[in-house]
């Protein structure tokens, strides 16, 4: 057994930590529980952290060196946490997903060039977390640099792009390979620079020409490339606690994407090796024949006195809702109505605005409890028993070609059944397509009235006539 | 092989524990995810603790900051979030109740 | 301390699952727990593989007929009870439709 | 890492058949995929133990004791499993549990007697899982009969019952402690055997002063036991399968422990060490008082007609219906009403019967679809709109005091609102109370009407009648 206290007592500190992980994860299962979970997890963080510092390797210097890196690092990570837009929620998820990768890249390179005669397992496990966390971090910094607008949403690079994937991932297979099988020394040592730098490269190549609207997806997948790189790390430096954490984030990464995918019916391949590059252009084409088709506007006094004389309003919020920061605006709405007795509730489709769960966050700092906000699933059988549905900003996720049109790019994609419901009114600025780029028959729909302009100021214009009402 | 075992029972129990995550919480929990993923950071501990040479002391140091910053951050902003989430006060809350 | 792990994760993956399962289902689950704790049987097999003595071999002998009949007869009665579970032919089923 | 072929192969052999395990726990979560979660989980056994012959150990005479031993073993344990009654279930599971003990506490005792030099934390393995195991094994046996009625169900031994525990459990621990101590030799050996027979005096003083209709809940707990020991003998031979599918069983039957527990709001602690020898008086008198109070009979054609001529009929089966054996009538008389165009639905209590989930296996051996039968949670806000609750067999859950009567002993245990339906017929022997032994105070209430008699043969009565109408 263990014959040494000071190690038996990281090593315990390490087993305590993944139990709180573990349960953390467990509790982030409920809204009531969920803010309990994260601080069950940062804790058990911080227990780690601080069992490490009893190991033996760390002396004299290193102490600063860890020390004054945990101060900078911390002290940045917090002021992001703090100034970051919840809007822009992807953005920040996409530099942490970054910042683990790299860290991982960091620990691969440093330990192949900073030990010696490491094991065959070991260096494997090396140049895959330095491959899979260089891609994480430069991925996810173009992912950022997409969501900012920094880079144009869709850059088609030079040459073929099948090809181009196809030659980065067989050239990092191949220097990862050599690598492995030399296993040590200054040529290893070299060769697995070079792994890294053309992972790097990788990172950026892959996902450049991915259109922006796919970022949340590319995101969730970097999310779960740093937790697998976490993995990796831990098998580097032999801490179960690593793989343990890495594992929970991997998993998460990956069930979120394979959600977003199945919600957007696309595959993940599809996404990441995009067909959709075609998508947009149909869009146009749909956008151009949607203008001959017949649509009803409606004044905002007629759309308010509807809502304000309904018994039922379902109000599906969108992404151009949280592109118009209206979220607010509807709060303020949907109270002025509820205290007129109208039954007001939130339809929150899965991928409705930019990342899962975005909308629910959205109007959660808008004050809106969450037990008025009803999953697709929940919510869906009732829009037959609602007088008035209020679109606001959202579009695809309300399309009934997904239900209706086999030829439809987005069929199969489930869809909020708003057009059951008596009166549709849809909020937005035109007659644009969605990031699906596809036209949407409901806004030419008999029920259907269309109160155009910014999500934000029409809404204002709807509570000023509801006083009035 | 212990490894392995260890490996493939986090995947599995990751996987049920996610699974059981209602849409309305996958924002924080990607965000919270992120401060897990921060882990890594007594790696980078480990490893500025085991190499010499000043520049991979360097590198140490930004792996160190870069997961730092994961820890603070993703906690911080997901308590953020979790902190707007509510529960419409029991006064008022009656609409939709045949719901739950 | 790999074996700690490796208890802890099943444990909590064992009680995850097991809360999953409806209490439509409870009777067949312990019955399968009866067989899966047949798993028992390779810890006999490799018992009388080490041991010499014919007394202890008989014990072994006996652990392990206890153990094999955990396993058969553990599968035979829950596959016995499950195939009895049906589900409503869809003709005929409309009652309480509401309640799923 | 590992340079040899077949050990490698055997090692693989039991990674798969443990992952097979977890995932036909999974599958068994659902009626739709549990047959197929049960094939999974053989297969996984049967590869494993496919696997273990390849063990180099295992050679010559061996072969012929380990074949013999599962033919044997497999035979039997087939014979009970075609034999056994679905209302003997209770019976096989303890059966069951006890061999699994057996084969735990076999196994530490021989590998004690069998190797020389073992590690302390093998030896306290050993030590444990004897005890354990034989617990199981003795109190297994005896929880058997009394469910057979081969012993008394409650059997006051001689002396104070909680000094004789307590006496067991030191003497257990004290002598398990020495073994360690010892850690080897013969000595060291002797006392480990009078352990294992102390061990296996104690799981029978344990059990026998428990109540019968306790035996359900100490099942459970056995059922808990068993998987702990295996867990334990997988640290004694150093096997990681053993130890996974172990766990898997002790979270299962910690799981149905607290759950019947709670369902019949009682602390584990409660039932093992019985305060519950207790209740049964005060049932007496409770029935002894119940037959002042007014109590409404009815006529087979009386209730038939009102069961005929409803739009909702709920059935509430429980014990009382598997004693009688009348699930098959009751499907009859259930699909004759549905002919009538009845909606008929079963409600089922968690403790309905005399195990988790028994009714439920009960009613689908009768043909009955699962998706007639109705959770507790599920079905107790329809009662009010029922217009007849039909009760065969069920008593105490079923029982308002446990809701509106805080000094009854059953106050506070979940039951089914049966009294808010419009009428209430309840179909039993006579006055007499359920196991938990306190009168029932729905058999007064006006709503109520009483047919009593044999559960079969009221039913039969009822069909008939409802063949007249
Ligand atoms: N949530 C996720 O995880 C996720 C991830 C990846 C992709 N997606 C995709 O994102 C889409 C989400 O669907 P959605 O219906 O929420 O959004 P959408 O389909 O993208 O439509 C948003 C609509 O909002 C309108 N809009 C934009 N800015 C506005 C403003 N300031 N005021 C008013 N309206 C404005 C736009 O029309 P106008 O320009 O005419 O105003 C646009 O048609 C889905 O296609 C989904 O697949 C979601
Ligand atoms: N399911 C479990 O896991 C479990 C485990 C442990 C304990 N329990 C306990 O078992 C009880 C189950 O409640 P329950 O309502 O199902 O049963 P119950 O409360 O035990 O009542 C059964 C009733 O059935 C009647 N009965 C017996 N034989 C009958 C026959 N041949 N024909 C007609 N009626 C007959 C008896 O009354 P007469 O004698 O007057 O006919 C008795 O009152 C609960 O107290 C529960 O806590 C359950």
């Amino acid at each position: 057994m263990i014959d040494n206290w000071r190690d038996a007592f990281i090593d315990l500190a390490y087993f305590i930590s993944a139990v709180l992980l573990i349960i953390s994860l467990n509790q982030l299962g409920s809204p009531k529980t969920a803010r309990v979970g994260n601080q069950l997890a940062v804790g058990g963080l911080l227990l780690a952290i601080v069992a490490t510092f009893f190991n033996r390797d760390i002396a004299g210097g290193d102490y600063w060196v860890i020390l004054l890196g945990i101060a900078v690092g911390g002290a940045g990570g917090y002021v992001m946490a703090q100034r970051v837009q919840m809007t822009a929620m992807p953005q920040m998820i996409a530099i942490f997903n970054g910042m683990g990768g790299a860290t991982s890249a960091l620990i691969a390179v440093s330990e192949f060039l900073g030990k010696s005669d490491l094991g065959r397992g070991t260096v494997l496990s090396i140049a895959l977390g330095c491959i899979i966390g260089s891609i994480a971090l430069t991925g996810s910094l173009v992912a950022f640099a997409k969501l900012q607008g920094l880079v144009p949403s869709r850059t088609a690079l030079p040459g073929n792009r099948q090809l181009i994937t196809a030659g980065l991932l067989g050239g990092m297979a191949l220097l990862g390979a050599i690598t492995v099988i030399l296993q040590d020394g200054a040529l290893a040592q070299t060769v697995l620079i070079l792994t890294f730098l053309l992972a790097l490269a990788a990172g950026v190549l892959l996902v450049m020409p991915i259109g922006g609207a796919d970022m949340p997806v590319v995101i969730a997948i970097l999310n779960a490339f740093s937790g697998v790189a976490a993995v990796l790390s831990g098998f580097v430096v032999n801490n179960q606690l690593m793989i343990i954490g890495g594992t929970l984030v991997g998993a998460s990464g990956v069930f979120l994407s394979l959600l977003m995918a199945k919600a957007m019916n696309r595959s993940i391949g599809n996404v990441i090796f995009g067909a959709f590059g075609a998508t947009p252009s149909a869009g146009g084409a749909g956008t151009g024949g949607g203008e001959s088709l017949p649509v009803r506007e409606v004044t905002p006094d007629d759309a308010a006195v509807s809502l304000a004389y309904a018994d039922r309003v379902i109000v599906v919020p969108g992404y151009g809702l949280a592109v118009a920061q209206a979220q607010h605006s509807v709060q303020e709405l949907a109270s002025l109505l509820q205290e007129r007795g109208v039954d007001v509730r939130y339809a929150i489709h899965p991928v409705a605005g930019r990342m899962p769960g975005h909308m629910n966050v959205l109007l959660a700092e808008a004050n809106v409890p969450y037990d008025d906000l009803y999953e697709m699933e929940r919510i869906n059988g009732d829009f037959a028993k609602t007088d008035v549905v209020l679109v606001i900003g959202a579009n695809d996720v309300t399309n009934p070609a997904a239900r209706d049109d086999p030829n439809s790019p987005i069929y199969g994609m489930p869809v909020l059944r708003v057009d059951e419901a008596e009166r549709v009114i849809v909020l937005k600025r035109g007659m644009s397509t969605g990031f699906a780029g596809v036209e949407n028959a409901l806004f030419h729909n008999p029920k259907t009235s269309m109160l155009f302009g910014d999500a934000k100021a029409s809404i204002g214009k709807l509570i000023a006539e509801v006083r009035a009402a | 092989m212990l490894g392995i075992y260890i490996l493939t029972l986090a995947i599995f129990l990751g996987a049920v524990l996610i699974m059981r995550v209602p849409s309305t919480l996958h924002t924080p929990l990607m965000s919270a995810t992120n401060m897990i993923s921060g882990i890594v950071l007594i790696g980078a501990m480990l490893v500025v603790g085991s190499v010499d040479s000043w520049w991979l002391q360097v590198l140490g140091f930004l792996a160190i900051a870069f997961s730092a910053a994961n820890v603070v951050g993703g906690y911080a902003v997901t308590d953020r979030m979790l902190k707007m989430f509510k529960q419409r006060a029991p006064a008022a809350g009656t609409s939709g109740k045949g719901e739950r």
